[in-house]
């Protein structure tokens, strides 16, 4: 991914120089290797600072609600950065009218995979002050306090790499990668296949385990691309249900169950949510319940695969299943 | 400050700053349309406790929450505390759909005082007041009022949207305005049919009246109006040592340590409601 | 603090139900004394699209055990459309209720128009037994009201 | 003083005898994470394990608790209070961040007039801190004049090999151990040199950490409160936070709070519950927010932190470098980076 960092930077800043573009949302390097931040770089020289590395996992496409509205006069045209995964939030965004798309340059950029710190960590790395990806692109070398070592890439990849859903950018305006579209990579349903196999009780076992670590911290929801509402349901006083809350009780379910109600049919899978999650929640299991039913009820649907799709929950047919077919109103 | 709990909860234990004490709402008056001034005492009569003009309470009607007022009566009546109140959110709609006899929470007092007893002894007192900006203010008026020797001359100027939305306007005219040594201005936005007094937003009446800057000058109404006011008060040659204003802001403890009703280092519940203007200049402008 | 009154458990049933059609049909069934359980609290609202997830889980949240929507047959609906959403809504949060670990048949949609007041007592009631031998719902709900 | 010592596969033994009388809080697995929580048997003391996700205030100072129960019916109110803590416990195994993150806590709450909840657990609470055995590249405790070397507490402890060494700094400690009886074994001098080692082999760490060279420079009482406040830096600092409550909710020394009801259909709780500045309805009320952009909440938690506080608190800062923010934030923001930034003579 180094080749194409450098290409990225440079026609970054080519667009720039020539007045195409006048900001840039990216990644900028950290205090460390891997804490690329999500950044809004506004002159050619702070390009300098823009990486594109294993770490840079954080969708900006949220990030092009607030930086592609025009404030002032100035004509405003921003150049985002989009890995293949990102370009589906951002057309469900599209689809929704949050972005104006006049006032973005969409350079796609190819992506192998990105690395989940944290899986790092896992592997028993303490201290970690370097990591470099190796010349066979399929190893690390980790740097830390207490020694070196390796780790494969494959094995800290982060969730939605793992199950990654193609190499193939669905919008953009300039390309810069040199992947080939292998398609969608693993089966990313049979989390939610292990799950299902479970007894009742054993669900609701796994379910309080993880959900009671919740801390109500929002980031998965204020990571969210299709958390885009001006005023969130649990912020309103008036809805009964903003509580602050953690409780250890049915708040979280009730939170996590209808958040992801709330992006049903709208999700893209992009997978922020488990990915900023502080506790480790696997939230991704909820949103991929939801995408797997509305495949299995309605016909496959993919949200943003391209912008102005109707969603699942705002169409119906005259012949869709009954409620009763899950609710099973016969026995147990 | 701390005294111990006399609910049946837990006996002999020290209550906490945060638990309320309980008080009835003897009596409700409706002062304009979106105005009600609550009177509340404690259940067997007995004060509720000790404030000084300009502090403030934390009242609860639970259920729809809690919030801090500015005590509206003056501390020499020390049978009740009353409180003025605009409809403008989930507790005050509450607050307005209740009847007197119903009982509610209150804590405090909080905040630190206008220096009725130290800097203003003596000195000429300029009130000036936008809509429910009067709340705070009564409270010092009342006092020096009780104490009206120990001041110089007192100018009242009280501006609201209508004749309608002037805030215990009854009063005001049956007894501030035939205080001793003791002038009352009044004036509405806009004309209105039976309104002959002046028209006019309060910084442009200010002007108009040229009050000397003799006097200390004590603001309290909405942000844009302190913002006027002040401006004007500094063209008629006020040094903003002599201007005090009180604050508002979000506030859930009370007592500096909930970390929300900050601007810069200060703590509006606890240093504040009340500061003098020149002390503001020194906090950041988050307010 | 009261000490536990070992009350007998009857279950607690909450039905929202369709303005237009179930609600009108609970009536019916009223006027008609055909029986249903007195432990059905019955929510009138304007369409049974109007339900939102929010309502059932609230519902759970401060105690119900069961909770039924009633609705318009699919086709009916007095704004033509409404039980058409409904009816994909429910489907898909049931199944979440379900993948949580919720048992199955806590939760149900039935169509029961005006006229059916007969079906509307035998829908509640059956759902009331089928609510009895789940027993109390103790997954769902916040224990601060069940104290 | 003594030395006390026992062996890290006994640690059990010492759980349990103190579980006779009171809980033992320690960190605990909880689905892959590590949380404060109380021992139970079977539940192993992990001392690779840094950090817990949120840090040990949740003891002290929990998540959420209730403080009032209101009964209404009609026109009467009825007011009752929620008990306070009033059996005592240990906290175990807290680094010396978290120890100070208490001792930040504390000059908020039991500065007068004293939070009642908070006071009776710190009264009621005994602390058993561990020196940290692998401080991680995030670490900075030094920036703040933390000497991780001695943990504090009312015990403090090293482990040394296989075992953990103990000295207890105040009569809480020492009651602790005369509970413990012939658990903890006293230590000798072959003892005091193991763990002189360990405390060297500590300091070479410390001295490589990345973040070592970072300085409270520019920030404390004597920073220039509008100038640090109006400084342009904060808008590109704070560009890409997302407003979530993340950082708040895993420091050890954020305190602010909510206070909330919760209506149970029988009668109204109200509750405490920790609460963010980063949230947008912090400061919200019915006529808007003076704080309306990220930015200023954001700025407003750091500004909190390096010169609030230390203007409040003569001149103690209310952050204790444990690096939770920085491995936790989901973009990567935290105070290392707005303190370099920043700081400095500029």
């Amino acid at each position: 991914m180094q080749g194409i960092s450098a290409k990225i930077i440079s026609r970054a800043k080519e667009l720039m120089r020539d007045g195409t573009v006048n900001k840039v949302v990216g990644w900028k390097a950290g205090e460390f290797f891997y804490d690329c931040e999500p950044y809004v770089f506004e002159t050619e020289e702070s390009l300098d600072g823009l990486v594109y590395n294993r770490f840079c996992a954080a969708n900006l496409s949220k990030y092009m609600i607030k930086n592609s509205i025009a404030t002032g006069e100035d004509s405003l045209k921003v150049l985002v950065l989009l890995k293949p995964c990102d370009t589906y939030s951002f057309n469900q965004l599209l689809t929704e009218h949050r972005i104006v798309r006049e006032n973005v340059y969409i350079l796609g950029v190819g992506c192998e995979g990105m690395c989940d710190i944290d899986r790092i960590r896992e592997n028993g790395f303490k201290g970690i002050t370097g990591i470099g990806e190796n010349a066979d692109g399929k190893t690390l070398t980790v740097r830390t306090l207490y020694g070196d070592g390796e780790v494969v890439i494959d094995d800290v990849l982060v969730n939605k790499c793992e199950f990654c859903k193609g190499k193939a950018h669905k919008i953009y305006d300039e390309l810069i990668s040199d992947n080939e579209d292998e398609g969608p990579r693993g089966d990313r349903f049979a989390g939610v296949r292990d799950i299902e196999a479970m007894s009742p009780g054993e669900r609701f076992a796994f379910w309080k385990g993880e959900l009671s670590k919740c801390i109500r911290c929002n980031a998965c929801r204020n990571a969210c691309p299709a958390c885009s509402c001006r005023k969130c349901v649990f912020d309103n006083n008036a809805s009964g249900i903003a509580s602050k809350a953690n409780t250890d009780s049915f708040e979280e379910k009730m939170f996590h169950i209808i958040r992801a109600f709330h992006v049903a049919g709208r999700c893209t899978d992009c997978g922020e949510c488990s990915r900023v999650c502080p506790q480790g929640i696997p939230l991704h299991l909820f949103n991929r319940k939801y995408i797997k039913d509305i495949n299995e009820f309605y016909g496959d649907y993919a949200a943003g695969e391209e912008a102005g799709q109707r969603g699942p929950l705002i169409s119906y047919t005259e012949g869709d299943i009954e409620p009763a077919a899950v609710s099973d109103k016969g026995g147990k | 400050m701390s005294e111990n709990c006399t609910g049946s909860c837990v006996p002999g234990m020290t209550k906490d700053m945060l638990v309320p004490q309980l008080a009835v709402v003897t009596e409700i008056r409706t002062e304009t349309p979106d105005v009600k001034t609550f009177r509340v005492e404690s259940p067997d009569g007995s004060p509720l406790f000790d404030h000084m003009p300009g502090q403030c309470a934390m009242l609860t009607l639970p259920g729809s929450g809690e919030a801090m007022f500015s005590i509206t009566s003056s501390p020499t009546e020390k049978g009740y505390k009353e409180f003025s109140i605009k409809r403008c959110g989930q507790l005050t709609d509450a607050l307005h759909a209740i009847e007197p006899g119903q009982e509610i929470g209150i804590r405090g007092p909080y905040g630190k005082p206008f220096p009725v007893d130290t800097e203003f002894r003596g000195q000429n007192l300029l009130f000036i007041a936008g809509g429910i900006g009067l709340a705070p203010l009564h409270s010092v008026i009342d006092y020096v009022r009780a104490n009206r020797d120990a001041y110089g001359h007192m100018d009242i100027l009280y501006g609201s949207r209508s004749a309608a939305d002037l805030v215990d306007l009854e009063q005001i005219q049956n007894v501030w305005m035939k205080e001793k040594d003791t002038n009352v201005y009044l004036t509405i936005d806009r004309p209105q049919e039976g309104w002959d007094g002046h028209v006019g937003f309060v910084p442009a009446y200010l002007k108009e009246l040229a009050f000397k800057p003799d006097c200390t000058a004590i603001i309290c109404g909405p942000p844009i109006m302190i913002k006027f006011v002040l401006q004007a008060l500094i063209e008629m040659g006020f040094d903003k040592t002599q201007v005090y204003t009180t604050l508002e802001l979000k506030m859930k403890c009370g007592i500096g340590k909930c970390g929300r009703c900050n601007i810069g280092s200060k703590f509006v519940c606890k240093d504040g409601p009340v500061f003098r203007c020149d002390e503001i200049d020194e906090l950041p402008n988050e307010y | 603090m009261p000490v536990n009154e070992q009350k007998e458990w009857k279950p607690k049933i909450v039905a929202f139900c369709c303005n237009w059609c179930s609600y009108a049909g609970a009536d019916l069934a009223g006027s008609s004394r055909l029986s249903y359980p007195a432990d059905v609290k019955i929510i009138r609202v304007p369409c049974s699209c109007r339900v939102n997830p929010i309502f059932i889980l609230k519902a759970f949240e401060r105690g119900a055990d069961g909770v039924i929507i009633c609705g318009c047959h699919p086709g009916d609906c007095h704004y033509s459309t409404g039980n058409y959403y409904t009816r994909r809504r429910m489907a898909l949060l049931f199944s979440m209720l379900d993948y949580i670990g919720v048992e199955r048949g806590r939760t149900r949609v039935e169509w029961v128009s005006a006229a059916e007041g007969a079906r509307f007592s035998q829908v509640m009631n059956d759902f009331a037994k089928k609510i009895s031998e789940l027993g109390e719902n103790v997954k769902v709900g916040d224990l601060r009201c069940r104290e | 003083m003594s030395l006390k010592k026992i062996a890290l596969n006994e640690l059990n033994k010492l759980f349990a005898a103190l579980s006779l009388t009171k809980k033992v809080y320690l960190p605990v697995e909880k689905a892959g994470q590590y949380d404060y929580a109380p021992w139970e048997a079977g539940v192993e003391y992990r001392p690779e394990v840094l950090h817990t996700v949120k840090s040990a205030k949740s003891v002290f100072f929990p998540q959420s608790e209730d403080l009032v129960r209101y009964r209404r019916s009609g026109l009467s109110l009825n007011i009752e209070c929620e008990a306070p803590e009033d059996e005592d416990f240990v906290i175990f195994g807290v680094h010396a961040c978290d120890v100070k993150g208490f001792e930040v806590l504390d000059r908020v709450f039991l500065s007068d007039p004293a939070d009642t909840y908070y006071k009776a657990r710190r009264e009621h609470g005994a602390v058993i801190s561990v020196m940290c055995g692998r401080p991680e590249e995030t670490c900075f405790c030094g920036t703040f004049g933390i000497d991780a070397e001695k943990p504090g507490g009312d015990i403090q402890s090293w482990i040394s090999g296989e075992t953990l060494y103990m000295e207890a700094l105040t009569a809480k400690g020492e009651e602790i151990f005369s509970q413990l009886g012939g658990i903890v074994a006293d230590a000798g001098e072959d003892d005091a040199k193991a763990v002189e080692e360990t405390l060297s082999g500590h300091r070479e760490i410390m001295k490589k950490l990345p973040l070592s060279s970072l300085t409270t420079e520019g920030f404390g009482r004597d920073a220039d409160l509008l100038g640090l406040f109006n400084r342009p830096e904060w808008k590109e600092l704070s560009a890409s936070c997302l407003g979530c409550g993340t950082c708040t909710y895993v420091c050890p020394t954020c305190q602010c709070y909510d206070i909330r009801e919760y209506n149970t259909g029988k009668d109204i709780r109200r509750f405490r519950v920790w609460d963010s500045c980063m949230y947008s309805d912090f400061t919200m009320m019915a006529h808007g927010s003076p704080r309306p952009d990220q930015m200023q909440r954001f700025r407003q938690r750091f500004m909190h932190k390096l010169k609030y506080y230390p203007d409040n608190y003569d001149g103690a800062f209310s952050c204790v470098g444990c690096g939770r923010c920085l491995q936790k934030c989901p973009v990567s923001l935290n105070i290392a980076k707005v303190m370099k930034k920043l700081g400095g003579a500029k």
